[in-house]
């Protein structure tokens, strides 16, 4: 069903946890539907020095949170909101149609963390929408 | 790595013993039994003879079994059937709200066609609430189905009762025992069950092959339309080795039942302290007295269920889940949530369902490493997060 | 004695290569498609190989061959399930006179339940005459069905013309094809039928499974409710090996099809003058062109058919009839009857359908039987005695 | 399908054939169904002394011919009469359901001969009722 990537990524989850101080957090998803991501990130300069997850969900939920993570690290915060859930997908060599939602939740995730992190700091970042209210576990 | 299978109630693997009996009648006793040569007359018989064997484990009567592609199959005859026969008397029918979609979606389809369906609520082990029965039934009631033992939980059915109350009001009684047969022993001279499902796969028999029974007298339409096999009421070359396969499983499950089912309650048994006494934060699903010998359902909070089963998996050992992801659908299994399950409890379901092959080891095995798996989900799950620190287990059932 | 077998139009033997491919979905890949560990995505897997196999034969997508029960099962789906999907637009439905009872009964169910059938006639050799259905298809016609090949007189239709005239007119075209799949190419690329039936043990493939292909946008009801098996299209635990097993049977059939063909005609032609040469009183049924490459079918006059049959089994030959004692009801073969033959002489059809194995010493020994078992059950018969003294041919056409 | 009996009856049929002479010739059935029989009875001081048959149909329609000859050779008429299709088929260690109407059309044909066997000398045979008039072929 899922590829050698997915199952690498799920298996030994890159990421996992959580950052005290981080700049932002976002948590997308719900229980009802059986998948919340929540993702911290530490900005420094505009830049993403470090981010991590807690993921309740399925494989790819966990494999797509892994990768998301891991393809933001280093980016600056415009490359971070600029990461789509097509390529999270394509990095894990696919997912199966039934699971894409996943990834679209993945990033929907980033988006909220950085949306935090731009109301904490008072900023605007170009192209970033607010995330959808949908926390209702 | 050999699997360790833990999921006989969605499927299971051929027997040995099956297999050899199927063989010839892929190439040697190959006739179409509806031909007068010799090779033909010879599938017939086989046929007949499985039918016999068949029909007496259920103390009925040859007759009485029409062989159909499986359970699936078996569900919608027996529904569709009834319904359409007996249309003028009412179009009014019942089943209960945790059947198979085999049972479901068939009803569904009905009320798509000016039937008007109940579905009766179930408690929180799953049984049919007698009471709502009766209260539901009406003048133009003419079919009620409920299966014999739920495919999720485990739970059987108060058939007894239920089909004395279909009795005598003279409403058609239908049972899903697909999870049943080859489990746990069926009278149907003692039990007033008017039609019973069954799948040849759920008891070591091969898949594409199942059986309904048709009490002798009961009033209900072809659904199969075509030739004249099956006294005229299921039409469609007959799957020669399957129905012989089917017997030859049926036969075998039923041989020592008792003593068999001793030993799988055993491992079950085992399975449900192992999981109660060893890993905090579980709900035990399911009937706990009047249960399969074979099934295990617990829900795990704060972690969803195809994450476990994808873990256990690498660990060898295939298993169920009611979570959504291993369906297909966003809503997890209905079952759990008619006995009450919240959405995020019914995500992290495990079910565990035995075979006459599993073994002790197996089982010890699966309890040594389950609590390391759930804890390392745990670990990743924001839900635990938020129940370590307090703020949880008010959203979570 | 070792069978020689005549009757392949009944049912074909599974290949050896073809039960090899089976075996190790019985109790090694038993695992069930909808599961998510290992064993069950190798079934998974496999089905969906099959899939992409049966439709590359048929210059068809994958994702439109749908696994069934059998040719019976595909003929009721495609019927039924167009029926009620499209009623809103008409209830007029067409069929030939000449198909399968698979095909006749399922138009017999809907006629009972509100649809109007209009039934074609066809002509001496068996073939739907075009200007009829041109005639037959009103305002409110839906479904057009006519059989790729026939069973009993082996005569192929005119499908490119029936199916341009259901284009034009937007009408839905099923073709039973369950004789044709294996003996004939088929391009459904090419040939613009919406709805094609095929059975696996029709071409040496299991009893028990079949497919049914579903044109992309074909408006068509699920006929098999439940799980969602068959994206979601037909529900039910899938016949893992018997799918695997079609799949190679199919690829098998098709291999050196055009090779193959002409050794079947020659032996096919050589009956076929071996009959017409040294047997009087008797009629070639069927038409003489456009035919499948494995079928003769004639009648005897003065005998019935299956006496002539026991005594060909009494040989050791496996062979077929449209006598009525065959069929288990008084009326001989709907077909024969159609093509305009009288009750009598239909009565005494013996139909011979090839398959690959057959030899060529097969049929020459059938030739220098099948004479005199002809006299000696003529030499029985009132009928005869009636022609010999020159009172008889009156009647018997 | 059948018995042993049957097929040997089928195989080897006994008393094929006519007689030149007959006493009495019965046919019954129609070609239409599938079966004809046509018996021929020598009939001398009221015993039967030989019987022939010719049968168009299926292998119960000849087995029963063959069974229901052998069975009234040599008995009186009254016997002959007395004949049911049920003795023909327990001779014949039984019949499959649907072919029962053959064991019924041999007792049809031996009254039927009996009758014009009757006719034709103007006597009465007690019992004996006037052969169904259904040989339409
Ligand atoms: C309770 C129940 N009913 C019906 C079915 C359908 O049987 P099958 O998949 O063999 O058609 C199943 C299993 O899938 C089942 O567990
Ligand atoms: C033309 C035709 N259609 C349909 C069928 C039914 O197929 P099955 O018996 O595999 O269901 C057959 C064979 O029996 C057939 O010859």
């Amino acid at each position: 069903m899922y590829s050698k990537k997915v199952m690498e990524n799920f298996m030994n989850p890159k990421n996992v946890g959580e950052i005290d101080d981080a700049s932002g957090i976002g948590e997308v998803g719900n229980a009802k539907c059986g998948d919340i991501m929540k993702v911290y990130l530490k900005i420094e300069d505009g830049i993403i020095k470090d981010a991590k997850f807690k993921t309740f969900g399925c494989g790819a939920a966990i494999a797509t949170s892994s990768m998301a993570t891991q393809m933001i690290i280093g980016k600056t915060v415009q490359e971070a909101l600029e990461l789509t859930n097509k390529a999270v997908v394509e990095a894990l060599d696919g997912l199966p149609p039934i699971k894409l939602h996943c990834s679209v939740l993945a990033e929907e995730a980033v988006h909220a963390a950085l949306w935090d992190y731009a109301k904490k700091n008072n900023i605007e970042i170009k192209g970033l929408k607010p995330p959808k209210e949908d926390i209702s576990h | 790595m050999k699997t360790i299978y833990f999921d006989h109630a969605a499927t299971t693997p051929v027997r040995k013993e099956v297999i050899d009996k199927m063989y010839p009648f892929f190439n040697e006793f190959y006739g179409n039994p509806s031909s007068i040569y010799d090779i033909a007359t010879i599938s017939k018989s086989a046929i007949e003879d499985s039918r016999k064997i068949i029909a007496s484990v259920f103390n009925a009567d040859a007759g009485e079994i029409f062989f159909t592609s499986g359970g699936t199959e078996s569900d919608n005859w027996a529904i569709i059937g009834t319904a359409l026969a007996n249309e003028k008397k009412g179009k009014h029918i019942i089943t209960s709200s945790v059947e198979h979609h085999a049972v479901l979606h068939t009803f569904e389809y009905l009320s798509r066609h000016g039937f008007e369906v109940t579905y009766l609520p179930v408690d929180e082990n799953g049984k049919v609430k007698i009471d709502e029965l009766k209260k539901a039934i009406r003048k133009d009631t003419i079919l009620v189905s409920v299966m014999y033992a739920n495919n999720e939980i485990g739970t059987i059915q108060p058939i007894e009762e239920i089909s004395n109350i279909c009795k005598d009001r003279k409403i058609i009684f239908h049972s899903d025992a697909v999870q049943a047969v080859g489990q746990i022993r069926i009278d149907l001279k003692k039990t007033g069950i008017d039609l019973l499902s069954m799948s040849a796969h759920k008891f070591n028999g091969p898949k594409g092959v199942g059986a309904l029974f048709i009490r002798k007298g009961t009033k209900i339409d072809n659904f199969l339309h075509g030739g004249a096999q099956e006294n005229k009421r299921r039409a469609g070359t007959e799957n020669v080795p399957g129905i012989v396969g089917m017997a030859e499983a049926i036969s075998l499950a039923y041989e020592n039942m008792e003593e068999k089912n001793k030993k799988i309650i055993k491992l079950r048994d085992k399975i449900i302290d192992g999981i109660k006494n060893n890993i905090p934060h579980v709900k035990f699903n399911g009937d706990p007295v009047d249960r399969l010998p074979n099934n295990v359902n617990f829900s795990f909070r704060y972690i969803e269920g195809e994450s476990l089963l994808l873990m256990l998996n690498m660990k060898g050992i295939a298993a169920s889940s009611g979570s959504a992801c291993t369906s297909g659908s966003l809503d997890p299994s209905h079952v759990l949530l008619s006995i009450g399950l919240s959405h995020e409890v019914a995500h992290g379901s495990l079910r565990i369902t035995l075979g006459y092959e599993n073994k002790e080891e197996e089982v010890d095995y699966l309890l040594q490493i389950l609590p390391g798996i759930v804890q390392r989900l745990r670990d990743m799950s924001p839900l635990y997060d938020e129940f370590l620190k307090g703020e949880g287990d008010k959203n979570v059932q």
